[in-house]
């Protein structure tokens, strides 16, 4: 086995064999959890100092799928880089693609038409559901439950479906655009979309019976993982991971873009209802928790969307210019807020455009939360936590 | 499902052909052949009874030893390794031979039937069947590929397994009876035979039937009864991994809303674990270089012999075992635990994190799990007041109520406790740590590919089979049916014999106890997730050990009170046995119902098949 | 010529031939993860022999404690306490070879005085293996109290072991 | 072919008791000492059991056998945690070190 040197943490390397006398107990070891590793939802490397079962310290390496996403914003007209924000969150393409258009909106005050206002509202709150899915199923897979996911994914499939009827694609979708969306929805959208949530929702109660209130997952996840309202704030983490914690914070309530003012819908928050509040298990029960949401803004939202004719775009959103201004902009993503920074010069082509990806900070806080910890618990944090790599790498 | 899809009936290149033409020729001339040579040396050995001896000593001793003589020297002045030692083979396998022949009380004559009349004609056979099969390939892949071939294809082989049991059965018996008849038997009879001669067993046969004494004579050896034996045993393992993989591939698959294999071998993806085997057969064989190479190698096989030595003892039946010990329980559990070596070496010898993980989780895990499993198991062998397998079986024939699962309440439990630690036992889900797949990529097999690794899987389904097995005959009424066996049909005619094997007593019914068991292990793996280490020794020892000693006492204390025959306590101990009874009714009825409720409504369930969802549908 | 008496001397060569083996193998080897493998060798041969003695309870209680529990915990305790797989503590050749001549000069003076008894003379072979029962009989009444006395001093080795191990705070 | 008898088994367990003794002076693994003495209690075992069957034919040897393996699995559990208690302190389990140990 060779020596694991990490160059920024030469204090890491305990591999070595401490051969004075003195009071070794157990020797520690280095190990690679990653970059290629199951549990790791991509390509995630930690380096795992153990004990034992026991984990000490575990830093992650991140970067393995940087594709300079941010510096091509720089290079291309807005219009031309929405199709490179789908693949940064690629379970969320919708809300990443909503984030950067609400973004060039705010700078350079293009009005939304109001039809498309609640198409983005429904694409958004669709893709949070099929996103949490695969968050629910893919946790399920990181507990030894191999079942759940294929359930999730069999929901997540007829999602899809109906975004490929809205707009061709399955997983890279640029519907979402600047001054609206690409165009409008399908024939009978509104039906099938209702059939599906009807057909949906009782799921959700299959999913609680299934693995939420399943005593081997309540116990492999309650008092795990504890993450105190206090250090998630500190640790700016977002999204279902901050909400797991008991704070109520919800951009779509704090500002509402898109309408979101309208629809009436509650923020789940943890409530510590296995173990102590801000564990794995109650992060995991918020995403259920607004995957039930997620439904009712739909129901509304469809509702709306029957009685809202008009135009699906903003003409004159394709050749935006952009003002010698900046702005920072963010939205409450399926993982947290994803937030825009975009720097005009007055060209069509924008100064600089900077990400912040919610998985990005939500991963910080990893060797924080699982440090002394199990081996077993590094996936149950991690998966709790739910990262994308390509939104973390970028 | 469209055939097209099938390679097998996609048209054969040029090359296949050619070689399936080589193929045919060297099978039906070769086959020929031997039947020639077959039926000429039948009729030299017909010609010359007495010579036989000298025949076979000069045929299978010393022409093999004058060949090498002559190869050797031809090999040497050609410079040529492979003729010199396939000289030195022939000298080597001629002495051999010839001093067997000379050395041991094995009848030349037999010897020199079985090698030169019955196998060549029995070579010629199968090589004939052989090209017929290739000339007939693309009827037979249509036969294979209907829908109820591969049902009927297993449940054939399944019966003709059987029947073939019964037939090796009746056969041995036989002999045993001749070995025994002192009639025949003019030197003094032993229990291990050994002593009859060809002429004394074919004044038994009648005519025409004289040759069948040359068939059985060397039956009448024990040796070469177990070996005999132990090839059907051999076989049978090789079968229960190939099927219960599909199985549960099948069964994970309606349980996820998928299908599972549906397209090797046509029927339900029946020969999925065929195309596997053949797959794995080819993979790459990697051995880590940084490793241990030859622990690395021995690994999988310290897995997987002991999975199977344990069905040295294990019965399937009264007679149907292939070594009745009288400590077959101990033995069984010890081959389980031996297993567990294997499983840690070759996660010592991967030299990999991830691996030592799992071996040191394996060593962990048994030192836990094996303490309440033997108690556990202690509770029926007290009850039973037995050791022996068979004898344990043999309390639990008088129907359903008599199952040792229901004769005390203790025993309930310690079917559960047993189980349970049965399921860690064969690593399986929730237990499944040592390979848990999200934490330790692959734990003790991350390094392993191809054929060793298979070996891992034969072992792991057998050790599954085998603890299924165990927890049968202790708890579940062994290969008895659940009525009683006094109202089994007694008469000896074939009719009332399948009646007996298919509803009162025999392997059909052990194998089909087993199956259920393993189904709830499919059934367990395919639902739970998985638990953490330190809940797996919490659980072990310090709620199932316990539980298990507690078990023990009060089973001790039943059985004091049960062995004192008190009026009032047997009266007592018959409403609880009827209670308990009942329980285990409702359970088989609920466990029954709930499959059937289950096939039934499969298009309705939450597992409904992902495919009905598809547009068009 | 009964079969069983050419086939026992063949299962006796092939056990002896696989302890010696494998017993060889533990004093030659120098990896002390394949010391404990050999180990299982020798444990298994000596099992089967107890079978060949006809002592069936005795193979398998032999089979599981030994081979099952035992080894596990030699190998357990092997991967605790080794730093890297392949730790080679290697005696000296002058070390090497005093101990061989003076195994092979206790192997010698062992072999003369077996060789030089004849153990036929008053001997009374057993034929049947010797039964579970009689063998628990025998435990729970003529040797009950070095029974109980073994079962204290397994508590005692629990206790011991326990604490032996307990980490210090 | 010869028949077996007594002989054979003492002199198999002879060797076995040899390369035992062999073991544990040829070993400065202290797990590896400990295998040494797990081969000379066999070796002492298949003498019992082989005077049991071909001397006695009762079955006292057995019992004492079967004492002998568990005081065998005590010693080893016992043996296997001064080890760890040994290699916690000295980071080896090589016995020559153990002139270190003091107190």
């Amino acid at each position: 086995m060779a020596d694991t040197v990490l160059e920024s943490r030469p204090d890491l390397n305990l591999d070595v064999v401490r051969d004075e006398i003195g009071d070794v107990r157990t020797e520690e070891m280095l190990v690679n959890m990653g970059p290629q590793h199951p549990s790791t939802h991509g390509v995630l490397r930690i380096v795992l100092r153990t004990d034992g079962e026991m984990v000490l310290e575990a830093v992650p390496h991140i970067g393995y799928l940087h594709r300079c996403a941010e510096k091509i914003g720089e290079n291309v007209a807005p219009y031309q880089y929405i199709p490179y924000t789908d693949r940064m969150d690629y379970l969320a393409g919708m809300n990443n693609n909503l984030a950067f258009s609400l973004a060039i909106e705010a700078l350079t005050g293009l009005e939304v038409p109001k039809r498309a206002q609640v198409i983005r509202v429904i694409f958004a709150e669709m893709n949070r559901i099929a996103s949490h899915l695969v968050s629910m199923g893919a946790y399920g897979l990181d507990m030894g439950a191999f079942t759940p996911f294929l359930y999730a994914f069999r929901e997540r499939e007829r999602i899809l479906d109906l975004f490929e009827a809205s707009c061709g694609a399955r997983l890279t979708y640029s519907y979402i655009t600047i001054g609206g969306v690409t165009d409008d929805v399908p024939e009978r959208f509104i039906d099938v979309c209702r059939e599906y949530l009807d057909y949906f929702e009782p799921k959700i109660a299959e999913y609680n019976n299934l693995l939420s209130f399943n005593h081997i997952f309540v116990k492999r996840t309650a008092n795990v993982g504890i993450i105190s309202a206090e250090k998630a704030i500190n640790w700016g983490l977002s999204g279902p991971s901050l909400r797991g914690s008991g704070v109520k914070w919800d951009l779509r309530k704090v500002h509402p873009d898109c309408g979101y003012d309208e629809y009436d819908f509650d923020i789940p928050v943890g409530q510590g209802l296995k173990g102590q509040l801000g564990d794995c298990w109650d992060r995991y029960f918020v995403r259920i928790q607004e995957m039930q949401q997620s439904v009712r803004i739909v129901r509304q939202a469809l509702d709306k969307l029957a009685g809202t004719p008009g135009e699906y775009k903003h003409k004159s959103g394709k050749s935006v210019k952009l003002p010698k201004d900046e702005i920072y902009y963010e939205i409450e993503g399926a993982r947290g807020q994803l937030g825009f920074f975009i720097q005009g010069d007055g060209s069509q082509i924008p100064y600089r455009v900077k990400a912040r990806g919610p998985s990005y900070c939500n991963l910080s806080i990893t060797n924080e939360v699982v440090k002394d910890c199990l081996l077993a618990d590094v996936p149950a944090i991690i998966g709790s936590i739910d990262v994308v790599m390509g939104e973390v790498d970028r | 499902m469209s055939q097209a899809t099938i390679p097998w009936i996609e048209p054969v290149p040029e090359k296949r052909v050619a070689m399936r033409r080589k193929a045919l020729l060297v099978l039906f001339g070769g086959g020929l052949t031997a039947l020639i040579v077959g039926c000429v040396m039948l009729g030299v050995f017909r010609a010359l009874p007495d010579q036989v001896g000298t025949i076979v000593f000069i045929l299978a001793g010393v022409l093999p030893i004058l060949g090498g003589l002559g190869l050797i020297p031809l090999g040497l002045l050609n410079g040529s390794v492979v003729l010199t030692t396939l000289g030195f083979a022939q000298i080597g396998i001629g002495a051999l031979v010839g001093g067997l022949l000379k050395a041991t009380p094995i009848d030349p004559l037999v010897v020199g039937v079985l090698l030169l009349v019955i196998g060549p004609i029995a070579a010629g056979l199968a090589m004939l069947t052989a090209a017929g099969v290739i000339v007939a390939f693309k009827q037979v892949v249509q036969l294979l590929l209907m829908r109820w071939t591969a049902l009927i294809l297993f449940c054939g082989g399944i019966v003709s397994i059987i029947l073939l049991v019964w037939a090796h059965a009746f056969v041995f018996r036989y002999v045993a009876q001749l070995a025994n008849d002192t009639t025949l038997n003019t030197s003094a009879t032993t229990t291990f035979g050994g002593d009859l001669t060809i002429a004394e067993l074919s004044t038994r046969f009648s005519g025409n039937w004289r040759p069948v004494a040359f068939v059985l004579w060397p039956l009448q050896f024990g040796l070469i009864r177990d070996l005999i034996a132990m090839g059907g045993v051999i076989g049978f393992i090789s079968i229960i991994p190939l099927y219960t993989i599909w199985w549960e591939r099948k069964v994970a698959g309606r349980i996820q809303s998928r299908l599972g294999p549906m397209r090797v071998g046509g029927w339900h993806g029946w020969a999925q674990s065929f195309a596997d085997g053949m797959k794995l057969i080819c993979k790459e064989d990697f051995v880590p270089p940084e490793g241990d190479g030859t622990l690395f190698r021995l690994a999988p096989y310290l897995a997987f012999v002991p999975a199977i030595c344990a069905f040295i003892a294990l019965p399937f039946a009264t007679t149907y075992v292939f070594r009745d010990l009288d400590v077959a329980l101990l033995f069984i559990l010890a081959m389980l635990g031996i297993e567990v070596l294997g499983v840690i070496i070759a996660g010592w010898a991967s030299n990999n994190k991830w691996s030592v993980y799992g071996a040191m989780r394996e060593a962990c895990q048994m030192v836990s799990y094996e303490i309440p499993m033997g108690m556990a198991l202690l509770v029926p062998v007290m009850t039973a007041g037995a050791l022996r397998l068979t004898d344990i079986a043999k309390l639990q024939q008088d129907g359903f109520g008599s199952w040792l699962a229901w004769n005390n309440p203790f025993c309930l439990i310690a079917f559960f406790c047993y189980y349970t630690a049965s399921l860690a036992s064969c690593k399986r889900a929730p237990f499944d740590l040592p390979e848990s797949e999200s934490e330790l990529v692959a734990g003790f097999h991350t390094e392993y590919s191809g054929f060793r690794w298979s070996l891992f899987f034969f072992a792991e389904y057998a050790a599954m089979f085998a603890v299924s097995g165990l927890a049968v005959i202790l708890f579940l009424g062994a290969w008895y049916g659940p009525l009683p066996l006094s109202w089994a049909p007694a008469g000896n005619d074939i009719a009332s014999a399948v009646v007996r094997g298919l509803l009162f007593d025999g392997p059909i019914l052990f194998i089909l106890k087993c199956g259920l068991l393993l189904y709830v292990q499919i059934w367990i793996r395919w639902t739970l997730p998985r638990i953490r280490i330190d809940q797996v020794l919490y659980a072990c020892i310090q709620v199932l050990l316990p539980l298990t000693m507690l078990v023990v006492l009060g089973s001790t204390f039943w059985l004091l009170f049960d062995n004192s025959a008190h009026p009032a306590f047997e009266s007592f101990a018959k409403v609880v046995r009827g209670l308990l009874s009942l329980v285990g009714v409702v359970i088989s009825i609920a466990i029954a119902g709930f499959i059937i409720f289950g096939f039934v409504n499969r298009r309705r369930l939450v597992g409904t098949l992902a495919i009905e969802h598809f547009p068009g549908s | 010529m009964n079969v069983n008496t050419w086939l026992e001397p063949i299962v006796f060569f092939l056990f002896a031939g696989v302890v010696l083996f494998s017993a060889i193998g533990i004093v030659l080897t120098r990896n002390i993860v394949r010391a404990a493998l050999f180990l299982l060798g020798t444990l298994g041969g000596v099992a089967g022999l107890y079978f060949l003695l006809m002592a069936n309870l005795l193979a398998a209680i032999q089979l599981i404690v030994y081979a099952g529990g035992t080894l596990v915990l030699i190998v357990f305790g092997v991967m605790l306490t080794s730093k890297s797989p392949w730790v080679r503590f290697a005696p000296s050749r002058s070390e090497a070879a005093a101990a061989t001549t003076i195994g092979l000069v206790l192997f010698a003076a062992l072999a003369k005085i077996v060789t030089g008894i004849d153990w036929t003379v008053a001997a009374h072979p057993a034929d049947q293996p010797a039964t579970v029962r009689q063998v628990g009989n025998l435990l729970l009444q003529q040797y009950l109290v070095p029974f109980e006395v073994a079962s204290v001093l397994l508590l005692v080795v629990m206790i011991g072991a326990a604490y032996l191990a307990r980490p210090e705070n | 072919m010869t028949s077996i008898g007594l002989q054979h088994y003492l002199l198999l367990a002879a060797a076995l008791f040899c390369l035992g003794i062999l073991t544990m002076t040829l070993k400065r693994n202290a797990i590896g000492i400990l295998i040494g003495v797990e081969l000379i209690l066999n070796a002492a075992n298949l003498n019992l059991v082989a005077f049991t069957r071909y001397r006695t034919g009762a079955i006292d040897g057995q019992i004492v056998a079967v004492f002998i393996i568990l005081l065998a699995a005590a010693e080893a559990a016992i043996a296997i945690a001064i080890f760890m208690n040994f290699y916690n302190s000295l980071a080896t389990i090589d016995v020559d070190r153990a002139d270190q140990l003091q107190g």
